[in-house]
């Protein structure tokens, strides 16, 4: 079974249909590419898929479960985990605090023994500890963990969020355009990166990339959206070489 | 006297206060859509509106249009000058700072009245002669209608001169983006300058009609109407210009026939619990934007 | 960095209020050593009043809201401490004292009441003269006690405020205007219908409210509609409400700076209703812009600015700040006088004696002739209707 | 390693506050302070109780909060109410009127919680400003709250002469609200000021954050109350208007949003500079109010300092590595 099923997904604000009739098929442990020119539909698209649009029509099945409705919160805990386009990190927190957050569900204990700092606060924050250094340790920002995540160098900044959606445990991770902003260098880093954490957490991706080499380097396969509507899909070698891809790039 | 007479003189009663509480929520309303602070001082500078005309009419026996460009001229002044000394410092500062400040600023200038005029209340008779105007057995005060009249200029002008003119449209930049209007050339010092100008006169209006209505001057004046002010302009929706004006006449009105029909003691829990039902439904205000954030 | 300077400050500051403060009392002290005789070596207030200056504290709001009545108690109370200066002070048994005043803000409210007692209490005040509201009374009486200090409160007119055997007012209490007025609006005047205005976040408004309404009832008039505020300006609707009833005149428990707007915005509507006011309308000539709104009203009045026997003082008044007294610089007068008068009889400076002395002595004050004092802490002395005809107080 | 350090930092902190008690009861019982000091005790503490709670809204939720003043009045009138009622010893009775007030306001947090759900920002603000005038508005009409007569000799349990409970319920409050902060929930609060959408997106419940940050300060601030209603020994509902909470609020950002230790000092300098200006009589307000000014302004030109100073700070860095 497919770990994520989205059928006929579509939304309007006001009259405009900004997607309309989107399919996707993701199979576990896939790398999946969401591609598409500006302005195609692929950040509403991750945020129907988050929660934070409500979709219009169509359904939305992670693992079997319908994720329409539920909030942000709620879809997280249900296995989906994103990173944003424009970076949104807990700036005035340390960057350890940062992935602590996203353990928040993963670790519990009461508000009296947070307010009191007894019972299982102890453990649990050791814990917690040692689980955000493990995550940090993969995107060699352990040395980072003090810092607060505003002072930190805008790739690792990156890093951070991809790191901090890891650590909700997802089994599904969306990726909007990891590699903005980076050069060749880090994009390749990235890239090793993003493999790695795939075959390491046995997690499925979806990520927007507007960078080709990174798209055709780890995707597995690809969904090409423009305005809107889905163009094609299939592995990057045909769909690149798609002339209705080409054109809705580079225009007629 | 019917009841239906008399409620529609409450309904004036309420128009009555309305009107001065919009007047000085366009102010509020017009600082926070392009400064981006609430200015707690705004009811101080009404305050200082209100003094300045009693020196003027009372100290100085000037005649009223004379004393009424003194009041104008002061709080224009007053208003650059505190903008320049005590908020500019602080534009890069969290808004909150800024508030605090603004507060300072309310405490200093309340002070300052205080030592110079003292708390007792100083009588001042209104420059209003006009008498009022009466239909069947209903009469509307002269300063009522004065005062209905001068806001909805005051809306008409303010809304003509932030849609229609140069200035307006370096405002509207401003408001909308501070770095990206500099960038544009815009001067954006002198644009919030002339936005606390124009705030600052509005208010100094607010006082010198505040004055013919109550005809009388304490340093704490301003206080109350400028809360009252504050909440009629997140009422309407803070930043919309006939938002203010809305907000401030149906808080006049809300205000009025509770006290009249419901309860006097409890008059405040109602409006403020109107006010908060309001944002309830409508967390922007009546006439104003929802600004989504974008993800 | 920023932290450590923030330390630094507060240290400083802390440091610099310490040796403040310690100053203060040093030298208080200094001017006290040696000219005390009296052997008494108890803690209390009399140990030191045996020197050259007693001092009387007052406790009152300067700024805020409530500032003119804090302001006016102080400025009367220094014009009587003047005048007894300057003819050679108190004989207090064989000694002579002079006066001093120290005033100190309390926003009129409570907490402030309380640290103004205490900083007063450092400044080794002998007598306290206040507070002149009656929050703050009720704060400070209690301290007042412990410390065994005579208080004299010109005119926090609460009820509870007299329960402690050291704590007086020159006042009359809330309650008694109520009746009162009750008294003379129905049984002299022969209203039955009334409507009342009054400030209910205000609780001196509220007292005499409440004690008018049950002896209205009690004297089978009716109060048709009892209008209440908490703030602002604007009465239009509560005067348009009481226009909708029958009432024959209104009684307006506040004080003249609501009032002054009452009367005003009641003439704009073409009401002609006759207005009663309680003490706090004193004063409202001097706010209204025309006479003729208060024209007719009558409010109930221990001192009279017009009264032959105020002259004086309303000219030294006047010279000296520059406006009329009201009712609250008389108060703050009469009250240094009638310490003046305890001292002198008591012929001593014991908190016990004052007390005791207080209930023999009779003044002749601006706010009564012959003023007494019952053990309960209250006043004896005859009230006075004022009323305004040709925009003048005259005494009824 | 970690742990150790904590522990270091708890040591360090127990043995402040002892020394600074021990310091305050020494001058007490050796009355070497003056009465003026000495009455300001208490107030200093009912301040720090508060300002640290409203740091928890304002300074870590990042809401703009004008009605701290109405959690206190609430807490103050239910503790009052509960040891004018109960004629227990003081050491029974006290205990639960502080419970009963923090749990009364706490219940207000809960219900001011609801509009925190759907507003933000101004809005926000203004609806709790609302709030306080509502709460003032009802308990002034309230019978048994005795209206704007206010209730009167209420027991003086939390004046100077029990400082020693004052201080040890102050450095409770300092120490919940700041283990809070460096717990599961206050990271989740610090999170949704920060960014709430990413908050949202790692799966913290944002409404049930909102409204705990609002009860566990409403529930300090109720006992805050309950001090001062035992401190002063009288309660009227006008002491607890805006212009309290905005007394609170300018002591919380005076301090620094976000930092307990800058809240607790500017309290305690907050509430002792207006004594200290009592003999400057009628321009105290005026003194008042061109200090706080200037503090502001100055406190802004201070980060400017910072950022400046840390750019010579990187270039010399820079420089090193380069050598």
């Amino acid at each position: 079974m497919a770990l994520l099923e989205v059928k006929n997904l579509g939304i309007s604000f006001g009259g405009l249909r900004a997607v309309d009739d989107f399919n996707i098929t993701i199979e576990k442990g896939c790398l999946y590419g969401l591609i598409g020119p500006n302005g195609a539909g692929k950040t509403t698209v991750f945020n129907m898929l988050t929660g934070v649009y409500l979709p219009t029509d169509g359904s939305i099945l992670l693992d079997g479960t319908n994720l329409v409705g539920k909030n942000p919160a709620q879809i997280c805990q249900s296995g989906v985990a994103r990173t944003f386009q424009n970076i949104r990190l807990f700036g005035k927190m340390t960057v350890l605090d940062n992935v602590k957050v996203a353990l928040h569900n993963e670790y519990n204990y009461s508000l009296a023994s947070g307010l009191l700092h007894l019972g299982k606060y102890k453990k649990t924050e050791a814990a917690m500890d040692q689980r955000a250094l493990e995550i940090l340790d993969v995107f060699g920002m352990k040395e980072y963990a003090g810092l607060l995540a505003s002072n930190l160098p805008y790739g690792e900044q990156r890093k951070l969020e991809i790191a901090r959606a890891l650590a909700t445990n997802p089994k599904l991770l969306l990726l909007d355009e990891p590699a903005a902003g980076m050069n060749p260098n880090e994009t390749a880093e990235l890239m090793d990166t993003i493999r790695f954490i795939r075959n390491k957490f046995e997690i499925t991706i979806l990520l927007i990339e507007h960078d080709m080499k990174l798209v055709t380097g780890i995707c597995e396969k690809l969904t090409v959206l423009n305005f809107g509507t889905e163009l094609t899909t299939g592995t990057p070698e045909v769909v690149l070489n798609d002339p209705e891809v080409i054109t809705a790039y580079l225009g007629e | 006297m019917g009841i239906l007479q008399n409620i529609l003189e409450q309904f004036i009663n309420g128009l009555r206060s309305g009107s001065i509480y919009a007047l000085i929520a366009l102010g509020y309303t017009m600082v926070y859509g392009i400064a981006k602070m609430i200015n707690f001082a705004h009811g101080d500078i009404i305050m200082v509106g209100a003094y300045a005309l009693y020196v003027g009419l009372s100290i100085l026996h000037l005649p009223a249009i004379l004393a009424i460009l003194l009041s104008l001229v002061v709080c224009t002044i007053f208003g650059v000058v505190i903008e320049r000394v005590a908020y500019k410092p602080l534009r890069s500062a969290p808004p909150l700072a800024v508030l605090i400040t603004a507060i300072g600023v309310s405490f200093l200038l309340q002070s300052v009245s205080l030592l110079i005029f003292g708390a007792t209340p100083i009588p001042q008779e209104s420059i209003v002669k006009f008498a009022g105007i009466k239909i069947g057995g209903l009469s509307i005060s002269g300063i009522t209608v004065v005062t209905l009249i001068v806001t909805t200029i005051c809306m008409i002008s303010l809304t003509w001169f932030i849609q229609k003119t140069k200035m307006g449209s370096a405002m509207r930049a401003v408001a909308e983006d501070k770095g990206a209007a500099e960038l544009m050339g815009i001067d954006v010092n002198k644009t919030i300058s002339l936005t606390f100008a124009i705030g600052s006169a509005l208010a100094s209006i607010a006082g010198i009609l505040y004055v013919c209505q109550y005809q009388s001057l304490k340093p704490t004046l301003g206080a109350m109407p400028g809360i009252k002010a504050f909440v009629a302009a997140v009422l309407g929706g803070i930043g919309s210009v006939p938002g203010a004006m809305l907000g401030g006449i149906i808080l006049g009105l809300i205000e009025s026939l509770s006290k009249a029909y419901i309860s006097t003691e409890l008059s405040d829990a109602i409006v403020f619990g109107i006010l908060v039902l309001v944002l309830l439904i409508k967390p922007s205000g009546l006439l104003g934007k929802i600004r989504k954030e974008k993800v | 960095m920023k932290k450590v300077r923030l330390v630094a400050l507060g240290l400083a500051t802390t440091l610099a209020l310490a040796s403040l403060a310690g100053c203060q009392s040093k030298s208080e002290t200094d001017t006290k050593q040696g000219t005390d005789t009296n052997t008494d070596t108890s803690t209390d207030s009399s140990a030191n009043a045996g020197g050259e200056t007693y001092v009387i504290g007052g406790i009152g709001p300067l700024t805020g809201d409530a500032a003119s009545y804090g302001i006016s108690v102080k400025q009367g109370a220094e014009i009587a401490i003047k005048e007894i200066n300057d003819a050679g002070g108190v004989k207090v048994g064989d000694k002579t004292l002079q006066l001093s005043l120290k005033f100190e803000d309390d926003q009129a409210t409570p907490d402030k009441a309380v640290t103004a007692y205490n900083s007063l209490m450092d400044s080794k005040m002998d007598a306290l003269l206040g507070a002149v509201t009656s929050g703050s009374c009720l704060a400070v009486a209690n301290l007042a006690q412990e410390d065994d200090i005579l208080m004299l409160t010109p005119s926090g007119s609460a009820q509870d405020i007299t329960k402690n055997t050291n704590v007086f007012r020159l006042c009359f209490t809330d309650p008694l205007q109520g009746e009162t007025m009750a008294e003379h609006m129905i049984t002299d005047l022969k209203f039955k219908n009334v409507a009342v205005i009054y400030k209910n976040s205000d609780e001196y408004s509220t007292g005499v409210y409440e004690a008018f309404a049950k002896k209205v009832a009690e004297l089978g008039g009716t109060i048709t509609t009892a209008e209440a505020f908490a703030d602002g300006e604007d009465f239009n609707t509560q005067l348009t409400s009481i226009k909708g009833t029958d009432a024959e005149a209104i009684f307006a428990p506040i004080y003249y700076g609501d009032a002054s707007h009452i009367v005003t915005q009641a003439a704009d509507l073409s009401m002609t209703l006759p207005f009663f006011g309680s003490d706090g309308w004193d004063g409202i000539l001097d706010t209204v812009t025309d006479k003729a709104t208060v024209e007719g009203a009558t409010f109930l009045s221990p001192f009279f600015s017009g009264d032959k026997a105020a002259a004086d003082f309303v000219t030294k008044y006047n010279e000296a700040y520059k406006a009329t007294p009201d009712q609250f610089a008389a108060d703050g007068y009469d009250g240094v006088y009638v310490i003046k008068a305890a001292l002198e009889k008591a012929a001593s400076t014991k908190t016990a004696d004052l007390v005791k002395a207080m209930t023999e002595i009779s003044v002749d004050g601006l706010t009564g002739e012959k003023i007494s004092f019952t053990e309960d802490g209250e006043p004896q002395k005859a009230a006075k209707f004022i009323k305004i005809v040709n925009g003048e107080y005259t005494a009824e | 390693m970690k742990n150790k350090q904590i522990d270091k930092q708890l040591i360090k902190n127990l043995a402040i506050i002892v020394i600074v008690f021990a310091a305050i009861e020494f001058l007490l019982y050796g009355d070497l302070l003056t009465r003026q000091f000495r009455s300001l005790l208490i107030p200093v503490c009912i301040n720090v109780i508060l300002a640290v709670s409203l740091n928890l809204t304002t300074g870590f939720l990042g809401e703009l909060t004008l009605g701290h003043a109405g959690f206190m009045s609430v807490g103050a009138y239910t503790g009052a109410l509960v040891t004018m009622n109960l004629n227990l010893p003081m050491i029974i009775e006290f205990p639960i009127a502080l419970i009963a007030g923090g749990l009364v306001a706490s219940l207000f947090g809960v219900i001011i919680g609801v509009p925190v759900l759907r507003l933000r920002g101004d809005y926000l603000a203004i609806v709790t400003l609302a709030f306080g005038e509502i709460i003032k508005s009802i308990i002034n009409s309230l019978k048994i709250t005795n209206g704007a007569m206010g209730l009167s000799n209420i027991e003086l349990h939390g004046n100077y002469k029990n400082f020693g409970y004052v201080f040890f319920l102050t450095v409770i409050t300092i120490f919940a609200i700041k283990n809070m902060v460096n717990s599961r929930q206050g990271r989740a609060v610090c999170s949704i000021r920060d960014n709430y959408i990413a908050a949202e997106a790692v799966g913290i419940n944002v409404s049930k954050f909102k409204v705990m940050a609002f009860v566990v300060a409403a529930f300090f601030a109720g006992i805050a109350g309950v001090i001062y209603g035992h401190n002063v020994g009288t309660l009227k509902p006008t002491t607890f208007d805006y212009n309290k909470s905005i007394e609170i609020l300018v002591i919380v950002v005076l301090g620094g949003m976000g930092s307990i230790k800058g809240s607790v000092i500017a309290a305690i300098i907050l509430t002792i500079l207006p004594e200290m200006l009592r003999s400057a009589d009628e321009f105290r307000m005026f003194l008042y109010a061109v200090v706080l000014i200037a503090m502001m302004i100055f406190n802004s030109s201070q980060i400017k300092q910072r950022i400046l100073s840390s750019d010579i700070f990187l270039k010399l860095k820079k420089t090193k590595k380069e050598a």
